[in-house]
């Protein structure tokens, strides 16, 4: 069986934030809270890169965030699909021309996958969950 | 054959099919408890096949051999209990005198693996996971095994086969005013040996960030969530056969349901608690009782 | 001999990308054993630089600009910074721009303590706990959904008055959702004052004595939870309607982990009972005089201030007649509650010293500022964000048309699935 | 509180500008700051709000906002610093909280704090370049470095 | 073969190294280990075959040698550990090697000689003769020793010179009181029942006091972990860990397997202070921050195991309280050895400033960490199994009497291996696991002197192992079966557990080949910073919380004060008398002169 498929099955998210506004990081939460549950598709969050299958990424990525964004990809088990969730994390959105701004996301890491929206809301949030793991079960 | 007993039934695959469905079981309890859906029943095999697929990482600063060792022999350890404590229900032949003390040590195993293997891993926040298992694990092996010698007192026996004939003719263990302390202090007891909540201290997803596991990553990790699956079915069998056997009807379900029940409400009616509150409640609350048990039991009650 | 003396101290660090915060911050805990002797604060992870870039946006933009400072508190920062230039052009404002104010206000506050109670008990390990508390937060989010179109982001400040208006039609439903929050607080207040493990795990940690409060000028809550009584709403209620309505200040003099909690949750029913108030005196109010028209902002400064759920956000504007501004100090509160940590951990375990870190309630990146450049109010998407070497699939899942179509359609549904949250 | 900041600030007062009921920007010399700010938050109990800082194209100025909180009034204290030597005395001894706020003006505006006992960086990356001050007035894009 | 053959070549040995000038070291370094080899040989050619035995006894001896299995068991062993020390010392010591190898063997001949003495005058000689070898072997100090480490071994002497001393007198009295009533000198002609007379009673006593000295059981432990501190490796292993471990259970199971029937009160208090042994030494091991003292405080817990098993009175506690002690013995000197290459290597065994050795030292590791695992009663280890055999010992009694204090002596037992557990948990992960210090790992040995600190330890490991899961037919059922014959029905066969085990690892490597995994080192997760050297997580740290919890506080510093050290309180109490002694000699005559006249009218009036 392909490996994107079995992985499809079980995604467990870490969350990386740099420069973001915190909203799509509660939106994150909240996704993952009743109303919305993203324990249906057994996505999971947790605490170490190390166990992670998604890296779902926000905010517009400044100086200290980029070094670390990288080096965190490095140091994640692969396969490894990265999802950036924002606006800003997408484009860099209202923060593009600051001088801090140092991204956005697929500037640094390969990204799997852009979920727009500031924030993104949760069904945004989880439609494009849903089209991640369609895009590694193919 | 005992190969057999070992990898198949009631060993390595049985124990892991069963606790993977009672790790779905209870994913999904407590997911209807916090007013969620809860995962797919196949989830927790899900998650096992992804991780034996994903790469694995290996920290810089490890002590190799112990990092990769840990995981394996950990879920070795774990197939040896319950091919022990399994046989006893299916074949009882290869049942030996005091193989009760023989699988409280080997549930040592695990636990003892975690620590060696999250010590290894040259991360600070493992090692202090690490620490604190070892703490955790000093702070309930008192107030469980003083709750041991309840049966050992009552019925002159370290074998699991004969504990579960003398309770089959005298009735339970736990219906007894001594044995129901006892087996409430180790179900207690079982909750930490399980790492959940409110013991799950050495993994605290909040303070240390996986804490103990923080660094395992693929196959390794799956060794360990499967020896997290096998003891939550090992555990409470266990506790059956020695406090509220015999343990040979289908009924015997109802009852590690009955367990399988009280450890998620326990786990989702709690925060965690701080080590330091952890080794205090169990040595200077539930140890006491524990004694007081005994007592009990050597008065005849 | 010495073996005190000669302790070892290590360091843990706590993040900066860790569980415990949503946002990356890094505190590198020294400690001894379990017990945490020093805390060294590292922030600037999230920082944008938001100050210079206030000063290539004109006035109305910037408003939009402070709501993305940070997304919990995304009517407060606003809130200043309109009270600042207001204070600084010298402009009042209609009365039911000043309830509209406040109702969105104390809406932000209930839907951020909400939060932040959930993650509390995400912290101490209660996810139970999470999830109740985040349950009943949508029915916040729902209740902001339908005053502003937004979960988040309400966009309802505006220099001289409100940009948004609550209809007099919609007023009675909003009351009775906003209702059915007292009796869920009153629930959460039980389950969370009364459960022997959270005391256990709260009560006594992380003291943050009243003299610390002072010399560490802390704000909000917990400042309130150390026994200082200041709350800029009460204080300060220029261009604000908290005035005109009956409330009270909780404060609670322990300084501990739990002060902090059961000043948040005693707020919550307050601000609910400043809504429904605020809601009836709308309806006497005429629909549409939400705002004052305003021309020029004159060269000068001014200083505005509102109660964040956290405390005292501070705006500082200069402007030099031209038609941006020409400094913009932002002040937010989690700037001055995070330091305090540096005394009120010292002594816990580090599980004490994580719970102590959230206590505050810290908002990095309020604390980390930006310096916002553009006021689209919603995200401008740049279809084409260049791709990525390894992934052939499609990148964008929404235009922003799509988006906005979305998120219009959530509200109608809101709005037709109406006593849904009552029941 | 006004008459007794007056009468305790006496001449140390450069500039006495009362902007409305609730604001008061009092300009000061640099050399008093510490002095001053010892009598506002010790003895007349303030709470200190912030600082800000500013680039005004001829000098700097550093705002020090003590608020009031009962009399709904902040006091600014306003303190002009010369482009040549840009440098004052750190009141973080006196007031604990002034600590990060003053290691972020000398980051952002390149303002020397004397006697501050942790001047390092706060929010930009150690690599930063020194002398690069993002929120002087003659800052521009250019000037980041390059790489992240 | 002459059974006392061994005997005289290490006496021999003995005397010829002490008169042998220091400058022929090299000669010493040769000679030495290979004395160490014949012994051990010899010893092994006399102890088979087990049920006979191949052994002559010259005739003048035949009333004085004991030549039962136990005894030649007990044979075997001091052989044993004599070639592993004598291999070791011969790599580890480089200072006043005549003397110290003049010292072990005397050592070693006299060990030989209690084990098979049958007289207890000839035993007694040779255990205060034992007693006054380890003085001088300790006051040879630790190598490289400045001149307060000097006057510590001094004084570790001094303290273990007096309690030896003072049990030896016990032993005296213990024996006066035997030749009393049965006019005999010799073991196996005596045979009393404890709760017969208080005297038996009392003279038993006097005999566990001896072993419980010489074994190091509370309260007459206190000689060990000074002892330990400042003795040269070597010695710490040779005697404290392995030998005096043997003599000293020798003698107490002796005393309870022939010279007394021991009543059941008594064997309650031999219990108990087995018991109290596990929990107190083990709890003071855990809070030590030197890798000697932590090791010496395990000297004295496991000897409570022993103690315990051969006080339960019943055939399967004596013999796992017998396996015990041979278990102990293996695994407490391969620890000690590894502590003395870890040492060697960095110069400390402060165990916060040691830390990522694991690379540099992957041999040490595995024998130390086999050995932890075997002392904390890991299956299928031998500490296991006859820790295993006590508890089945103790679960006996239950029947017999109350099972209250039995049962929590067995409590005592099972989370004493717990702690045990702990307290190696923090040893390897200073010493190995944690992340490496500023240290520096200076004079590493010769190849050749590596090789000799090395080889004796994978030899114990490998023991340890071997004894573990090959118990049963290797020495239970052949050596402890004849001994004392008990029950063997159902016993737990660690040969079927050790193969599951490998088959599990060979499963998961399997599990591993199969699914083709992919291995790649990365920089460790701490939420996204570098680690930093400042991150250490010591071991040391790992029970602070323990420390500090309000009880265990307040204990330890009673313990840290030394208000638990019967030499110290006795030391005190002599003091004190003395002082009230010395304000009577004031040094003046008519004082004398009162004193003289009170004596004589005090006598004058009694009279």
């Amino acid at each position: 069986m392909n490996k994107g498929k079995i992985l499809s099955r079980s995604i467990w998210v870490f969350h990386f934030c740099s420069g973001s506004c915190n909203n799509c990081d509660i939106e994150i939460l909240d996704a993952l809270t009743p109303r919305f549950d993203l324990e249906r598709f057994g996505i999971k969050l947790v605490g170490s890169i190390k166990h992670a299958d998604c890296m779902l990424v926000t905010g517009m990525i400044n100086k200290k965030g980029a070094t670390r964004l990288k080096f965190l990809y490095d140091i994640a088990p692969k396969p490894l699909a990265v999802v950036a969730i924002g606006a800003c994390a997408c484009s860099g959105g209202i923060f593009e021309p600051s001088y801090y701004t140092y991204g956005p996301v697929d500037k640094i890491i390969p990204v799997d996958a852009y979920i727009p929206g500031c924030p993104a809301r949760p069904e945004a949030l989880i439609d494009g969950i849903v089209k991640v793991v369609k895009k590694l079960s193919t | 054959m005992i190969l057999f007993y070992y990898l198949v039934f009631p060993g390595f695959l049985a124990t892991f099919i069963l606790g993977g469905i009672a790790s779905w079981i209870e994913r999904k309890l407590t997911a209807r408890i916090q007013a969620r859906v809860g995962p797919p029943f196949l989830q927790p095999f899900y998650d096992i096949r992804k991780l034996f697929i994903k790469e694995v990482t290996i920290p810089e600063n490890s002590v190799r051999s112990i990092f990769m060792a840990s995981p394996i022999i950990s879920f070795a350890s774990v197939s040896i209990v319950a091919t022990i404590v399994g046989l006893n229900l299916v074949n009882p032949n290869y049942s030996f005198n005091g193989d009760l003390i023989v699988c409280v040590y080997l549930l040592l195993i695990p636990s003892l693996c975690l620590i060696l293997g999250s010590g290894a891993a040259g991360n600070p926040l493992s090692s202090i996971g690490a620490s604190r298992e070892m703490k955790l694990v000093l702070s309930y092996e008192l107030a469980f095994w003083t709750c041991l010698a309840v049966p050992m007192i009552k019925t002159n026996e370290i074998r699991l086969i004969s504990l579960m004939e003398f309770q089959a003719q005298n009735g339970a263990i736990a219906s007894s005013l001594s044995g129901i302390i006892a087996f409430i202090i180790t179900i207690i007891c079982m909750q930490a040996k399980l790492g959940k909540v409110p013991f799950d201290i050495p993994e605290a997803e909040t303070e240390l960030a996986g804490g103990a596991y923080i660094e395992y990553s693929g196959p390794l990790l799956g060794f360990f969530k499967i020896t997290q699956y096998m003891m939550l079915v090992i555990l409470p069998v266990f506790l059956l056969q020695i406090f509220w056997g015999p343990i040979n009807s289908w009924v015997s379900i109802l009852k590690y349901l009955v367990l399988l029940v009280v450890i998620i409400l326990l786990e989702n009616t709690n925060p965690r608690l701080k080590i330091k509150q952890a080794v205090k409640t169990l040595w200077f609350g539930l140890f006491p009782v524990a004694v007081v048990s005994i007592i009990l039991a050597v008065l005849g009650l | 001999m010495n073996k005190d003396q000669k302790k070892r101290k290590t360091i843990i660090p706590v993040g900066p990308y860790h569980p415990l915060q949503e946002e990356p911050e890094f505190f590198e805990l020294e400690v001894e054993g379990e017990r945490v002797v020093k805390l060294n604060i590292k922030i600037g992870y999230n920082h944008r630089g938001i100050e210079k870039l206030s000063e290539s946006k004109h006035f109305d933009q910037v408003t939009f600009l402070v709501e993305r400072i940070c997304g919990i508190c995304s009517t407060s920062h606003p809130f200043a910074y309109v009270q600042a230039v207001e204070d600084l052009a010298g402009i009042e404002i209609p009365e039911r721009a000043k309830y509209i104010r406040c109702i969105i206000g104390e809406l932000e506050r209930l839907h951020s303590h909400l939060l932040w109670l959930g993650l509390a008990g995400h912290f101490i390990g209660y996810n139970t706990l999470w999830m109740w508390a985040w349950k009943y937060r949508e029915t916040v989010l729902d209740l902001c959904e339908q005053i502003s179109g937004n979960r988040n982001h309400y966009a309802m400040m505006r220099i001289g008055g409100a940009r948004r208006d609550i209809l007099n039609k919609e007023i009675d439903e909003l009351k009775k959702k906003t209702a059915t929050l007292t009796s869920v607080l009153n629930m959460f207040k039980g389950a969370v004052m009364d459960d022997p493990v959270i005391a256990a795990r709260t009560k006594g940690i992380g003291i943050l004595t009243k003299e610390q409060a002072i010399n560490y000028c802390v704000v909000g809550p917990t400042a309130r939870a150390s026994g200082i009584d200041i709350d800029v709403r009460r204080d300060s209620p220029h261009n604000s309607a908290y005035n005109l309505v009956e409330w009270n200040v909780p404060v609670l003099p322990d300084g501990d982990v739990f002060a902090k909690v059961v000043v948040r949750i005693l707020e919550m029913l307050e601000s609910v009972k400043i809504i429904i108030q605020c809601l009836d005196r709308l309806k006497d109010l005429k629909e549409g005089e939400i705002w004052n028209e305003v021309r020029d902002i004159p060269a000068g400064e001014g200083i505005g201030t509102y109660e964040a759920p956290r405390g005292e956000v501070f705006h500082y504007v200069r402007s030099d007649g031209g038609n941006t501004p020409f400094r913009h100090k932002v002040r937010a509160p989690s700037y001055m509650n995070i330091l305090s940590n540096e005394v009120a951990v010292i002594g816990g375990d580090i599980a004490d010293a994580c719970i102590t870190l959230a206590a505050v309630d810290p908002c990095y990146c309020c604390t980390d500022r930006i310096q916002a450049v553009e006021n689209r109010p919603a995200c401008p998407l740049r279809q084409s964000s260049s791709e990525a070497s390894h992934s052939s699939g499609r990148k964008l899942k929404y235009n922003w048309e799509q988006l906005l179509k979305l998120s219009q359609e959530k509200t109608k549904r809101i709005l037709s699935i109406k006593n849904q949250v009552s029941k | 509180m006004e008459n007794k900041i007056k009468e305790r600030l006496g001449n140390r007062v450069v500039n006495w500008e009362k902007k409305n009921e609730r604001r008061y920007y009092i300009e000061i010399k640099k050399e008093d700051v510490e002095e001053v700010t010892q009598i506002l938050f010790k003895e007349l109990g303030l709470r200190f709000s912030i600082a800000s800082g500013i680039d005004t194209i001829d000098n700097f100025e550093i705002l020090y906002h003590f608020s009031a909180d009962n009399e709904d009034k902040f006091f600014s204290l306003r303190v002009k610093i010369s482009k040549e030597k840009p440098e004052i005395h750190s009141i973080s001894k006196i007031i604990t909280a002034a600590k990060w706020i003053e290691r972020e003006i000398w980051e952002l505006l390149g303002i020397n704090f004397i006697g501050h006992p942790g001047l390092e960086r706060l929010i930009l990356t150690e690599d930063w370049p020194k002398g690069v001050c993002p929120l002087r007035k003659d800052f521009t894009n250019e000037q980041r470095p390059e790489k992240a | 073969m002459n059974i006392l053959l061994p005997i005289e070549l290490s006496l021999i040995a003995g005397i010829f190294f002490l008169f042998l000038p220091e400058k022929a070291k090299l000669f010493t370094k040769v000679v030495a280990p290979l004395i160490g080899i014949l012994n051990f040989i010899l010893s092994i050619i006399l102890f088979f075959p087990i049920g006979g035995g191949n052994f002559v006894v010259p005739s003048y001896a035949s009333n004085f040698v004991l030549t039962d299995l136990l005894s030649r068991f007990i044979y075997l062993g001091v052989g044993f550990f004599g070639f592993i020390i004598s291999l070791y010392g011969t790599g580890y010591i480089t200072k006043n090697v005549n003397r110290f190898f003049a010292y072990f063997f005397l050592t070693l001949g006299s060990a030989f000689a209690i084990g098979i003495a049958d007289n207890l005058i000839v035993l007694l000689v040779f255990w205060g003769f034992l007693g006054m070898t380890l003085y001088m072997l300790i006051q040879l100090g630790k190598e490289g020793a400045n001149l307060s480490d000097v006057l510590q071994a001094g004084e570790a002497a001094k303290k273990t010179l007096i309690i030896i001393g003072a049990s030896d007198c016990f032993l005296i009295m213990g024996i006066g009181i035997l030749w009393y009533l049965t006019n005999s000198f010799r073991i196996t002609e005596i045979s009393l029942i404890t709760n017969y007379s208080p005297l038996i009673t009392f003279s038993f006593v006097c005999f566990a006091i001896a072993s419980f000295a010489k074994a190091g059981n509370m309260p007459l432990h206190t000689w060990i972990p000074p002892c330990a501190a400042s003795a040269p490796i070597p010695v710490t292993a040779y005697l404290p860990a392995s030998l005096d471990k043997l003599l000293g259970i020798y003698l107490l199971s002796r005393c309870v397997i022939s010279l007394y029937k021991v009543s059941p009160g008594l064997s309650t208090f031999v219990m108990i202070a087995g018991a109290l042994t596990i929990i107190f030494a083990v709890f003071m091991a855990m809070i030590q921050h030197s890798g000697r003292k932590l090791l010496s405080y395990h000297a004295v817990s496991q000897v409570g195991y022993m103690v315990l098993g051969i006080g339960t009175l019943n055939p399967i506690g004596i013999c796992g309280g017998l396996f015990h002690m041979i278990n102990n013995a293996i695994y407490k000197s391969c620890l000690f050895l590894g502590l003395g290459s870890v040492e060697k290597n960095t110069g400390t065994d402060d165990l916060d400033n040691l830390g990522g050795l694991a690379k540099k030292m992957p041999l040490t590791l595995f024998t130390m960490l086999t050995a932890s695992l075997a002392i904390s009663g890991i299956p299928p280890l031998n500490g296991f199994f006859s820790k295993w055999m006590v508890y089945q010992g103790v679960i006996n009694t239950f029947s017999s009497r109350n099972a209250f204090i039995p049962a929590l002596c067995l409590i005592a037992a099972l989370f004493g291996s717990a702690l045990t557990l702990a307290s190696f948990m923090k040893l390897i992960h200073s010493i190995f696991l944690a992340r490496e210090s500023k240290m520096k790992t200076s004079h590493f040995p010769l190849p050749i002197s590596h090789f000799l600190l090395i080889l004796p330890q994978l030899i114990l490991a490998i023991a340890c192992i071997v004894l573990g899961i090959f118990a049963y037919p290797i020495i239970i059922k052949p050596v402890f079966q004849n001994i004392l014959p008990f029950e063997a029905g159902g016993i737990w066969q660690p040969e079927w557990a050790a193969i599951l085990i490998i088959a599990g690892v060979v499963l998961g490597f399997i599990i591993y080949g199969v699914s083709r995994i992919k291995v790649r080192v990365t920089p460790e997760f701490i939420g996204g910073e570098k680690v930093t050297p400042e991150m250490k997580v010591s071991g040391t740290e790992f029970y602070l919380t323990i420390e500090e919890m309000p009880f265990f506080g307040k204990i330890y510093e009673w313990a840290k004060k030394r208000f638990f050290d019967i030499y110290d309180i006795f030391r005190a109490w002599v003091f004190f008398f003395t002082k009230v002694f010395r304000f009577a000699h004031s040094g003046s005559l008519p004082i004398y002169l009162l004193w003289i006249l009170g004596g004589l009218a005090i006598i004058l009036l009694i009279w």
